[in-house]
């Protein structure tokens, strides 16, 4: 009883469903004043749910939240942040039409009255300036303006900030998904200088060594519960990834077989060096995040895909990275989802043939192990990582040689990372080429060659051996060929 | 009509517009086809500078008010109105008599005393249909009333018409009706609606442009055509011409003539001349009976209104007689 | 070169439009040069302006009201009877009006109805009630308004200083006020305003609300103007101002919306129609030209779109 | 899921139950003696509605912000273009429908020309082009009415086995509709466009090629049914597609599609066509007032959609 006493906010065996689905089957999860709480597991495992439970915009089924010791009974949004509770949400939530000053007003209900300009400017650049020093951001700007990573960084920026009710706990789901590993770095600085001034953190990624450098105790879900809870000295990263229920395959080294002869499928004037693509390669795009990777991943699509008239045999396919806006259909069954790009296949003289379409679906169902009881069920009704399984599913049904991929593991768990690289594998031995925007690192060495991207443009192409961390970040920053 | 021109030289200078409301129907268009041949006609033989014809867009009061407040800087000397409503124009109409601008509306007449009208008495054409169908059928009955868009003021008087016709002609009792928003298609579908659950009616009583429309409704069904009043729409002759023909169908036409434009014309003409014209003048509607139907029929066009154009003569004889 | 905002940007295109079909008109017909032509030329545009501001208003939360111009036109109704002979009873129905504006808001939120359904069934509403009130056209505008709708300030003629009062009142208000952002906040991502605590009920029925009483204002004003009413005076207001609210660089959702730019809108259409009659066109193509004109001004804020892109890019 | 729930839970039946009780309640007045007649009225009328309905259903499918505003114009020229073309000769049959068909075919290609190339939203697009149109109607044969030919006016106003013929073509037209969207790879694209272009265009769906078909085919149906329109009323008329406008988005709306896009309802559209036909019957045959009327219509179509309920809106 003495920890809840002292708990800056605690849950006790918090069940919430959603339909059949049970989202959280009883979680206990406490944190205490200074304390950097990592909460890991698979996708669906009921992270976002308990964030959502905390940040008083979900109501438990059962079990009960409290705060500083005191039992709350009538808990909502506006108690939660009385209380100190901020959040960084999972999918990017400021208004894109607005200023960035007027989405700390409305991210600040106090600040009103006359000169609220004033004051709300003052207060987000005071805490973009703490936490991304040298960020370059004017608070003027429309968050629409801004790049992705921009957007991150003033949403996280907004979390810190202090306007009368200072932040007590600032919860972060998956924060650095869009940004890349300098200003990743520079968050978890903050977050490490935050909790050492007293502060609380619950902090969820899927990028393991984020978790166990700057959590002082990690929580680990799965299925809705809470299956291990340890200080972080105590967890290694097979050790988190064991406990999370998959295991890491083996890597299975970097590719050796030789490319240089296979015929070239695609080429592209870009900006910079020349782009091109062989046949049964896997090209990573690198470099820091948003300078022109996307772009030319969407100019190739664009350049090979026809608006105007049906294509039987597209030479390329598209597997998004940011799912709502340019991923999923949100009416539609998984199934639809699944067969929308492969529906030339699927069809005899205009007419979607039924039974193909779903012996198909069942097939890569299993394949990829989409984590559904049934695939007629509604897209929305699959977790995030989930439905960026369908996705990939999507892309690699069809006959399309090659698969452009804009950084599409952004919140997709370790094992089905696994799962997938070893897909593309056998893919890309099969003759299928792989064009491959990550922001991960582990993910761009498993490319045969890497173009490195800077202010939008090609700086530099790294092949075999050359493709490894110092080199991308080295060509990233400085802009030399190596 | 070719007219005897005398030359005025006194208006040879003067511009004249058309300002029109609504262009959507055969009774506008023919309204225009007229304007524009007798209009040509003077300008070419230089009574006046100019008369050009402008219709707005939509069928509303505050685009033809814009409209009128355009010819005011346009430099017109006088505006002929065919107005979209009765009062709503007033205040253009004002700018537009204060800028010296002479303003005579017809058909679609504004109540802005400084304008001068060339009015259809509407309530006596209602009444009218009634006392025609007391006469015809002195037992009485049941009347269907098909009425026009609601919320103008055309549609109301010719309404208040028949209701006060049917006050004076007892024996007659409306039991229904609807809007048809004088169009053949719309009277046709409410017809055809409220046909079914309505007693036997002797006699349909309508506002123009209808008639045809209540005709097919009825003729789907197997009731016994009753008396339908006509609206002087070609179609709608042409029909009772044929049940003429073939059943010895009885009934009567009435309606404004669409060239009451061109007599608005030559008033303005004359105003500007300096005869003194008094503001309010009166034509009548123009009746087709079962013993002229033919003669009318034949100078229709096909697809077309019943029309009578003005001449100068004409005019000033109307200015005359209601001095 | 120094970098335009997108919201500047938003009103650049608007205004440059303006300018130049004004420049256009000035130069077909000198006579509307001045103080009397300016007049004549905009006074027509202060209701449509209002009503443009007031479909901005729900434009920025992402709905559309197809209700506009028969509302406007009942109100008109109301202007020209209750409002003149029994002032006490004409303010208390506005304001119902305005409060059912509200109330409709909140239905549409709550119920999650479709805004275009709820308010296409609004308008026959509004149409049923402005028919009831006046069957024929008639009724007189009150004298103060009258009053106001002529009143020659010094200067500049009313209906331009009452477009620039427009523009800066509701500038203020949607731009720059509290409510203001929280409104477009709605337009923007709903979700985000919900968590920050704000009720989402509350602003949309303050949207409604404030939609409500500028159409209020919209058509006290056309009253002024015309005299009188009837319960078809304003029906074209609905695409009118739906049409000033993108010719002035608003969008249809994501709640980004320019006042100025809308009021703007409002005159660019207004002025397009003077424009035309100034050309003479044939009488059967008067309709048509008022169409290959909207385009024409459409095109034109298309080129000055895609000419600063590549300003942008360079 | 009962079978009862499942009917509740589609999005038409509310549209059909609301065509019913209005229905129920006009022949009641009569105690059913106008069963037959009401019914073959509805039905005759709701054929029009019904025609152009899905052709605005297929646009409004593409997303927020589509819609087909052009709809009356392109009757009222088809119907007047054709019936002069024809001039009252039964031979000319096949090419009235063919001129009334190119034409929709043409209004539908500017339609989309000027949504694409200068990128106008197209509810202004679409208006803009229905001014032209609608001039261009005036222009060929300035409002004169030419009757059908007789064979044509002949088929348009009679029945078989007691249905009338326009519901029957009305019925095919909804069949290929119905068809279209539920089991073809148009129907998968422009469903799949209604819920995100973005998305649409990465799953390589042609885009563009699929708007446009969506259009000329809006087009077209507006086209068809001007043409019966004109022929069943006897003659074309300058003004005889102006209360399609917002008739074509209601029964839409009304009959369950979802106004966001995306999600499309054809057994909808005839429920809502009913029914917006019975009610003005209802309430002419009970002798209320226009205004009365008005009211009534709109509170009614406020609660059908309240009562449908939970869809998205235009959010
Ligand atoms: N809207 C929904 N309706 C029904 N079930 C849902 C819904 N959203 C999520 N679920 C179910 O809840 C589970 C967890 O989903 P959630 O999005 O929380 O996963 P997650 O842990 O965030 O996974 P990921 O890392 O893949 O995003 C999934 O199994 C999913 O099927
Ligand atoms: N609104 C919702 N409706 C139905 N089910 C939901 C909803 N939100 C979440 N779920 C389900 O609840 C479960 C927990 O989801 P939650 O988002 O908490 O997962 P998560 O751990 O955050 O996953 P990820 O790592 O993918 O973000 C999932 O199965 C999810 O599908
Ligand atoms: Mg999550
Ligand atoms: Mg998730």
């Amino acid at each position: 009883m003495d920890e809840v006493l002292k708990a800056v906010f605690a849950v006790d065996g918090a069940k919430v469903n959603f339909g059949a689905v049970r989202a959280l089957d009883g979680v206990t999860l406490r944190v205490m004043p200074g304390e950097c709480v990592g909460l890991v597991g698979h996708n669906g495992a009921g992270k976002s749910t308990i964030v959502s439970v905390i940040n008083g915009g979900l109501t438990p089924h059962e079990g009960s939240v409290a705060s500083d010791g005191e039992r709350l009974e009538r808990y909502g949004i506006n108690a939660a942040r009385a209380r100190g509770v901020r959040c960084v949400f999972q999918e990017l939530s400021l208004c894109p039409n607005l200023s960035i000053v007027e989405n700390t007003r409305i991210m600040h209900r106090d600040l009103g009255g006359f000169g609220w300009r004033k004051r709300a400017a003052k207060i987000i650049e005071k805490s973009l300036d703490t936490v991304f020093s040298g960020h370059g951001i004017d608070s003027g700007r429309a968050v629409g303006d801004l790049s992705i990573a921009e957007r991150q960084m003033v949403e996280i920026a907004m979390a810190f900030s202090d306007a009368g009710i200072a932040p007590r706990l600032v919860i972060l789901d998956e924060p650095t998904s869009s940004l890349d590993a300098s200003l990743a770095r520079q968050m978890l600085d903050h977050v490490r200088r935050f909790t050492a001034t007293g502060g609380s953190v619950i902090f969820i990624s899927h990028i393991l060594h984020e978790i166990l450098e700057t959590s002082d105790r990690i929580v680990v879900m799965k299925d809705g519960r809470v299956v291990a809870e340890r200080p972080a000295q105590g967890f290694d990263h097979h050790g988190l990834v064991e406990a999370m229920g998959t295991v890491a395959r083996g890597e299975g080294g970097q590719r050796s077989r030789e490319q240089s002869t296979a015929p070239l499928i695609l080429s592209h004037q870009a900006k910079g060096l020349p782009f091109a693509a062989r046949e049964g390669e896997i090209v990573g795009l690198a470099g820091l995040a948003g300078h022109g990777q996307t772009e030319l991943l969407l100019a190739l699509h664009a350049a090979h895909s026809g608006n105007w008239l049906p294509e039987r045999d597209p030479l390329v396919t598209f597997v998004a990275g940011d799912r709502r806006l340019n991923g999923v259909f949100e009416l539609w069954s998984i199934l639809r989802n699944f067969s929308i790009a492969s529906l030339g296949d699927l069809s005899r003289r205009g007419l979607v043939l039924a039974n193909e379409e779903e012996t198909k679906g069942a097939d890569w169902k299993r394949r990829i192990e989409i984590r559904t009881p049934d695939m007629d069920n509604r897209i929305l009704s699959l977790s995030g990582g989930n439905q960026q399984k369908v996705l990939f599913a999507r892309a690699l049904a069809t006959r399309a040689r090659v698969v452009l991929m804009d950084d599409p593991m952004r919140g997709v768990d370790v094992g089905t990372k696994q799962e997938v690289y070893a897909i593309i594998r056998e893919e890309a031995a099969r003759g299928r080429t792989f064009i491959w925007y990550s922001t991960e690192t582990d993910e761009v060495r498993l490319c045969d060659r890497v173009y490195v991207f800077r202010e939008g443009r090609i700086k530099a192409e790294l092949a075999g051996d050359e493709v490894n961390e110092t080199n991308i970040i080295a060509t990233s920053f400085e802009g030399v060929a190596v | 009509a070719a007219m005897p021109v005398s030359a005025f030289a006194d208006t040879s200078a003067k511009k004249i517009a058309l300002s029109n409301n609504y262009a959507g129907n055969s009774w506008r268009q023919a309204m225009l086809t007229s304007w524009e041949k007798v209009t040509g006609e003077a300008v070419k033989a230089g009574v006046v500078a100019a008369a050009d014809p402008f219709t707005t867009a939509e069928n509303q009061a505050t685009e033809q008010a814009a409209q009128i407040q355009n010819m005011i800087l346009q430099g017109y000397d006088a505006i002929v109105l065919n107005a979209a409503s009765p009062t709503a124009l007033n205040g253009a109409v004002k700018e537009a008599c204060d800028a010296g601008i002479t303003v005579v509306s017809f058909d679609g007449i504004v109540t802005e005393p400084c304008a001068w009208r060339i009015a259809v008495n509407f309530k006596e054409m209602g009444r009218s249909e009634v006392e025609y169908l007391a006469k015809k059928l002195p037992q009485g009955g049941n009347l269907l009333e098909i009425r026009g868009l609601a919320g103008v003021f055309v549609d109301d008087e010719i309404s208040a018409g028949i209701h006060e016709g049917v006050k004076q002609f007892p024996q007659f009792k409306i039991v229904g009706s609807v809007h048809g928003d004088w169009a053949q298609d719309v009277a046709q579908k409410a017809v055809a609606g409220i046909l079914p659950s309505l007693p036997d009616i002797v006699g349909v009583v309508t506002q123009g442009g209808d008639g045809y429309g209540a005709a097919q409704a009825i003729a789907a069904t197997d009731r016994k055509m009753p008396t339908i009043i006509m609206g002087n729409r070609e179609d709608e002759l042409k029909w009772w011409k044929e049940q003429k023909d073939s059943t010895g169908y009885e009934t009567m036409s009435v309606s404004i003539a669409p060239g009451v434009s061109t007599l608005a014309f030559w008033v303005a003409q004359q105003i500007l001349d300096g005869k003194q014209v008094k503001k309010d003048l009166v034509v009548p509607f123009l009746r087709i009976d079962q013993d002229n139907l033919e003669t009318n029929l034949a100078n229709t066009q096909a697809g077309g209104v019943a029309n009578v154009e003005y001449t100068q003569a004409d005019a000033i004889k109307v200015i005359e007689s209601a001095k | 070169m120094f970098r335009l905002s997108s919201d500047a940007m938003r009103l650049a295109i608007p205004a440059l439009s303006l300018t130049l079909l004004l420049a256009a008109v000035f130069w077909m017909q000198p006579r509307a040069v001045g103080y009397v032509g300016l007049n004549l030329l905009f006074n027509l545009a202060v209701p449509i302006a209002l009503a443009t501001i007031a479909q901005m208003l729900i434009m920025a939360v992402n709905d559309l009201d197809l209700s506009m111009g028969t509302f406007v036109s009942f109100v008109a109704c109301v202007t020209a009877t209750f409002l003149r002979d029994a002032p006490a009873t004409g303010v208390l129905i506005l304001a119902g009006a305005i409060g059912t504006y509200a109330a409709l808001g909140v239905i549409i939120h709550l119920r999650n109805l479709p805004s275009i359904v709820a308010t296409l069934g609004m308008s026959f509403v509004w149409g049923g009630l402005a028919v009831l009130l006046l069957p024929a056209p008639g009724g007189q505008a009150p004298d103060w308004v009258r009053w106001l709708m002529t009143v020659k300030p010094p200067l500049a003629p009313m209906a331009i200083v009452a477009s620039i009062a427009i523009a800066s009142v509701a500038h203020l208000l949607v731009m720059r006020s509290s409510l203001g952002v929280l409104i477009r906040g709605i337009g923007g991502n709903q979700r985000s305003v919900e968590r920050a605590g704000w009720s989402i009920v509350a602003a949309r029925a303050s949207a409604y609300g404030l939609a409500g009483l500028f159409a209020v204002l919209a058509g006290i004003s056309l009253v002024g103007l015309t005299t009188s009413a009837d319960a078809n005076i304003a029906l074209r207001y609905t695409l009118l101002s739906i049409a000033g609210v993108i010719l002035g660089g608003g969008e249809f959702i994501g709640g980004r919306v320019s006042p100025i730019g809308a009021v703007i809108g409002a005159l660019t259409l207004t002025l397009a129609g003077s424009f035309l009659s100034f050309l003479r066109i044939s009488p059967d193509w008067q309709i048509g030209a008022q169409g290959a004109i909207l385009i024409i001004v459409l095109a034109l804020r298309l080129m000055l779109n895609r000419l600063e892109k590549q300003e942008k890019r360079r | 899921m009962t079978p009862l729930f499942r009917l509740v839970s589609k999005p038409w039946i509310w549209s059909w139950l609301a065509a019913f009780v209005v229905w129920f309640l006009t022949i009641m007045v009569t105690l059913g003696a106008s069963t037959l007649g009401l019914s073959q009225a509805a039905l005759t009328f709701a054929a029009f509605s019904v025609i152009v309905g899905i052709g605005q259903m297929f646009v409004i499918t593409l997303g927020p912000g589509n819609i087909d505003l052009s709809v009356p114009a392109t009757m009222t020229l088809a119907g007047t273009v054709a019936l002069k073309l024809m001039n009252v000769e039964n031979g000319l049959i096949l090419s009235g429908l063919l001129i009334a068909l190119v034409i929709g075919l043409v209004v539908g290609l500017c339609n989309y020309a000027l949504i694409k190339a200068l990128r106008i939203p197209p509810i202004i697009a679409t208006l803009s082009t229905s001014f032209i149109v609608q001039s261009a109607a005036i222009w060929t044969n300035r409002g004169l009415r030419i009757k059908p030919p007789s064979v044509l006016a002949e088929f348009t106003t009679s029945n078989t086995l007691g249905v009338p013929n326009v519901a029957i073509v009305a019925l095919l037209i909804s069949l290929l509709a119905w068809f279209l969207l539920e089991k073809t790879i148009y129907g998968r694209w422009i469903s799949a466009i209604g819920q995100s272009m973005p998305a649409a265009r990465m799953a390589g769906i042609p885009v563009d090629g699929t708007r446009f078909v969506t259009y000329l085919f809006c087009a077209v149906l507006a086209s068809v049914a001007g043409y019966l329109l004109a022929c069943f009323s006897g003659g074309a008329a300058l003004n005889m597609g102006s209360e399609y406008l917002l008739m074509s988005i209601a029964v839409v709306v009304i009959g369950g599609t979802a106004v966001a896009g995306g999600d499309s309802n054809v057994p909808g559209i005839w429920g809502a066509s009913l029914f917006m036909f019975l009610v003005v019957s209802m309430l002419n045959t009970y002798g209320v007032g226009a205004g009365i009327r008005l009211i009534m219509t709109g509170l009614i179509i406020i609660s059908v959609i309240m009562l449908a309920g939970r869809r998205a809106g235009m959010r």
